[in-house]
């Protein structure tokens, strides 16, 4: 039992870190934000495991929900629509660095 | 239950968050509620300074319940201090903005009030704070209203400007709440007095002090970490920028002064302490050159707060010396006021030449001030105290300092603080000059006079800013604050 | 030129590693001193608070006061974003969200409308049972605002309406708050101090305009983006 | 320990946070970025919360995470907006940023 908890938290824990790298850096912007509702999906569960049921709930619709719906409206703002074009470079809509 | 001198904490902050409240549902009326809502702030402002004068610090438990579990406020000499600089500099520019905004019309004066309300709100909950995670909160209100403030030029740099701010503030509040979220896992209270004692020799407090550190400085536009400032100050409507340069960085270096009063300074190592100077030091060169070059006078005028927080850091390598705390911190409180009494009047009187020229670019501003005699005086004279020449109150600030820096034997900021003031005299005295300068060619527009509701507060302020030094014999004893600076000081 | 950009990204991921150390470090170490927490604290006080759930006691009533200006917050956000999103930079303390559906077609709508009902359902349940089981003011505004902007993505123009009519929602939860703690400390004689006798009813007073504000400011907040981004290319 | 196992995934979210808020250029990685910082730091919070099956949890940090949840979403949807209209203003493009770039 304990082990699976183990396991379980593990395998939280990894997501949350590989969700966040991966929002951040993965060329499609619109890939990413994908990946950030994602990140708020795991974070609620992680919530829930960390015996905060206040914290989960109010995750599932503020971090899972409204913010990606948010993210999604901004997206389309910007021109950005998905699907489409998995190739487009995150360079292509984004300032030239320092 | 009749109210008594301690419930001005709360009404400090109650009575601008009615008013902006009210300004929202009323956005017609959002003048009157600002005024009306502003001088009952300033009254309460005035009893807390009162019962303060007469019964010494003022600790406000809300809710009935005291910390560690509920949060406390706490009126001591600083927060007067700060209380009395917001009210003044708010009310200032809210009669500026009566008339600054009339030209324009439209958009603006349904929004400035309720932002301004709230920024005041959040200023003065910020400065009775006592406990660390509503700091949080205050820090994230005038963040907010900050942002709103510094959107309302409404046009493109401004909008820029307001989204590099934002993101800005954004780092520096969750930087701040970093360190304070590894100071309550190991310490397990939120209160301010207890946590910047036991921060830094706790185990944790080697990466958490450095955070909290590092949000605040990013606020304060710490050179390096001032890029946001410039455009955000610069691009600002005048009142605006006034209420950002004067009162919004400072609220972040009060919470510096804060923690380091109620402990935290002490506990620094002195290469922490002199890298902290050393940053002041580079900010006040660097700021200095570019409000020397700007090609603007407002982006002048915000470079030159770049420049004028530097000193304020100073406070780390020259109170760290126990026999000069005490002078080194009466001189940067001074600076802190003075600095933002002269820096509101500067903005507001930039906003007076620029609403009569229609631009401010400086090369071309050459005698273009024949008919606003009040506005040159205004200028000229918040320029005598940025500069720190006798006997205003730039001088008194920096006069302490530099007895400071000589008693405890730092003879290198006594060489910065010259060569600051040499700096700020060259790009203080270029302004003048140039707004003085006879005119050689023919104007082909007549500028427009700037209305007197518009002048007089920029001369108002810039009169306090002087005046505060010849006030000095009167505040010495309230500014050496040996009771403020407690036990872990001597 | 692209072999500096590498070096220098080079140097910051080298720097973002070490703060990663650090902080973890100080987070182990921190965790090794076993504070106590204020868990003890919060039990022994609750009795006194007419409320069972203990996070809605330390936002309601221990901490009332974070919760205050955390309206505040949220009504800066609402007022610079809808003023800004605007047709144009016009006045905007009353938000025009002129809401276009970003997703067209019946069988999201239909969708949208199924959602409604039982969302709004479980934030009453949320707000009802929030004083003693897990829920609130907080989650339960949150619930209805995802009802809302599930509404907005089905059904197009008529959420206008009502987001223009409700705009006096959004300064409720901050007003309320207020005049509560106002009129408690009449009567308590301290700020935010609710009153034995009306502690219950004061509470509730306050989470029903906190859970209509935040549900409110977020729906608009929202249309506000799509609105920002609605001539969007 | 699963309190610390997650306070060290927390402390390094944060970390990942503030890298990406520095380095990434485009306004909308940098509010992603931001998220990601302050989802660390309430992990951080309530991982310490909870000590442990035996004993109670510490209700304090939860209240302050729910309410540092709903600022973060304002202060995010404001920034949003903000984005899109500096977006809209292309008189002024962003790239125009005469003084230092940088972080931030």
């Amino acid at each position: 039992m304990n082990l699976l908890l183990g396991l379980a938290d593990l395998v939280l824990g990894a997501s949350l870190i590989g969700l966040g790298w991966s929002a951040l850096c993965t060329r499609d912007l619109f890939a990413g934000c994908v990946r950030f509702i994602a990140f708020g999906l795991v974070m609620a569960l992680v919530w829930a495991r960390l015996r905060a049921p206040d914290i989960a709930l109010a995750e599932a619709a503020i971090g899972a929900g409204l913010t990606g719906a948010l993210l999604l409206a901004a997206l389309r703002g910007i021109g950005v629509s998905g699907w489409a074009r998995p190739g487009e470079d995150r360079d292509a809509t984004e300032e030239p660095r320092p | 239950m009749p109210l008594g001198i301690d419930d001005a904490l709360p009404f400090a902050v109650v009575l601008p968050a009615v008013a902006a409240v009210a300004a929202v549902v009323m956005p017609h009326w959002g003048r009157a509620v600002g005024l009306v809502g502003g001088l009952m702030t300033a009254a309460a402002v005035v009893v807390i300074a009162f019962g303060n004068r007469v019964g010494g610090p003022i600790r406000y438990a809300l809710g009935g319940w005291p910390a560690p579990l509920g949060i406390e406020l706490a009126a001591d000499g600083l927060a007067v201090v700060m209380l009395a600089l917001v009210a003044t500099v708010m009310l200032t520019a809210g009669v500026y903005a009566l008339r600054y905004f009339d030209h324009d019309g439209g958009a603006e004066p349904a929004l400035f009030w309720p932002l301004a309300l709230l920024l005041w709100t959040g200023l003065n909950a910020l400065a009775l704070s006592a406990d660390a995670f509503n700091v949080y909160v205050t820090l994230e209100v005038v963040s907010l209203a900050g942002v709103g403030l510094c959107a309302l030029g409404g046009r493109g740099e401004a909008i820029v400007a307001a989204l590099r701010y934002l993101l800005a503030g954004m780092l520096a509040s969750l930087l701040y709440l970093l360190g304070v979220a590894l100071l309550y896992v190991e310490h397990g209270t939120l209160d301010i007095a207890t946590l910047a004692q036991v921060a830094v020799t706790g185990a944790a407090g080697f990466v958490a002090v450095p955070c909290i550190l590092a949000g605040l400085a990013l606020k304060a536009a710490l050179f390096p970490l001032h890029f946001w400032l410039p455009a955000a100050h610069a691009n600002a409507n005048a009142p605006v920028s006034a209420l950002l340069s004067a009162l919004v960085v400072k609220a972040a270096l009060y919470l510096v002064l804060r923690w380091w009063l109620a402990g935290l300074g002490m506990g620094l190592g002195p290469i922490l302490v002199q890298l902290l100077g050393a940053l002041g030091a580079a900010a006040v060169l660097w700021g200095s050159v570019q409000a020397l070059v700007a090609a603007r006078l407002k982006l002048s005028v915000a470079y030159s707060t770049v420049a004028q927080m530097g000193y304020l850091f100073l406070l780390f390598p020259l109170a760290a010396n126990p026999t000069t705390a005490s002078t080194a911190w009466a001189g940067i409180v001074y600076l802190v006021v003075a600095h933002g009494l002269a820096k509101a009047a500067l903005f507001l009187a930039s906003g007076s030449v620029l609403r009569a020229h229609g631009h401010d670019r400086l090369g071309e501003l050459a005698g273009l001030l024949p008919r606003s005699p009040i506005t040159k005086f205004a200028i000229g004279l918040s320029g005598v105290s940025l500069i720190g020449l006798p006997f205003s109150g730039g001088f008194v600030g920096k006069w302490l300092l530099l007895n400071a820096a000589i008693v405890s034997g730092q003879w290198w900021w006594v060489a910065l603080i010259f060569a600051g003031s040499l700096l700020a005299a060259a790009y203080v005295f270029r302004i003048v000059a140039l707004l003085f300068a006879q005119s050689e060619s023919p104007i082909d527009v007549a500028p427009q006079h700037s209305p007197m509701l518009m002048e007089l507060p920029a001369l108002g302020l810039a009169l306090a800013a002087v005046g505060l030094g010849f006030a000095y014999p009167a505040l010495e004893s309230t500014l050496a604050l040996p009771d403020m600076l407690g036990d872990h000081a001597r | 030129m692209k072999r500096r950009h590498h070096s220098l990204e080079g140097w910051l991921a080298l720097l973002a590693g070490l703060l990663a150390l650090g902080l973890v470090a100080a987070g182990v170490l921190a965790y090794q001193a076993d504070s106590p927490g204020l868990q003890d604290l919060v039990v022994r006080s609750l009795a006194q608070t007419r409320v069972d759930n203990p996070v809605t006691a330390v936002l309601l009533d221990f901490r009332g006061y974070d919760t205050l200006l955390e309206m505040g917050v949220l009504l800066l956000a609402w007022l610079t974003a809808s003023t800004l999103s605007g047709p144009s930079h016009e006045r905007l303390v009353r938000p025009s969200a002129r809401l276009e559906s970003p997703v067209d077609g019946s069988v999201d709508r239909m969708l949208a409308r199924l959602l409604l009902a039982p969302l709004l359902l479980v934030a009453a349940y949320l707000l009802w049972r929030g004083t003693d089981a897990p829920g609130g003011a907080l989650q339960a505004g949150a619930v209805v605002a995802a009802a809302a902007v599930a509404w907005q993505l089905g059904s197009g123009a008529e959420s206008s309406v009502t987001v223009r009519r409700g705009y006096w929602l959004a300064p409720a939860a901050l007003g309320v708050f207020l005049l509560a703690g106002v009129a408690v400390a009449v009567v308590t004689g301290t700020f935010l101090n609710h009153p034995q006798f009306a502690a219950r009813e004061v509470m509730m007073a306050i989470e029903v305009a906190t859970a209509a504000s935040v549900a409110y400011i977020l729906a608009a907040l929202f249309a506000c983006v799509l609105n920002a981004g609605g001539n969007g290319k | 320990m699963t309190g610390l196992g997650y306070v060290v995934v927390g402390l390094v979210l944060a970390a990942m946070g503030i890298w990406g808020v520095v380095v990434l250029a485009h306004p909308l990685r940098k509010l992603l970025a931001l998220n990601i910082l302050g989802s660390g730091v309430f992990l951080v919070l309530v991982a310490v919360a909870d000590r442990g099956a035996g004993q109670a949890v510490d209700p304090v940090p939860h209240a302050l995470v729910l309410t540092g949840l709903v600022v973060a979403v304002s202060a995010t949807a404001l920034g949003l907006v903000l984005m899109l209209r500096s977006d809209d203003d292309r008189a002024a493009p962003s790239r125009d940023q005469s003084d230092d770039k940088g972080v931030g």
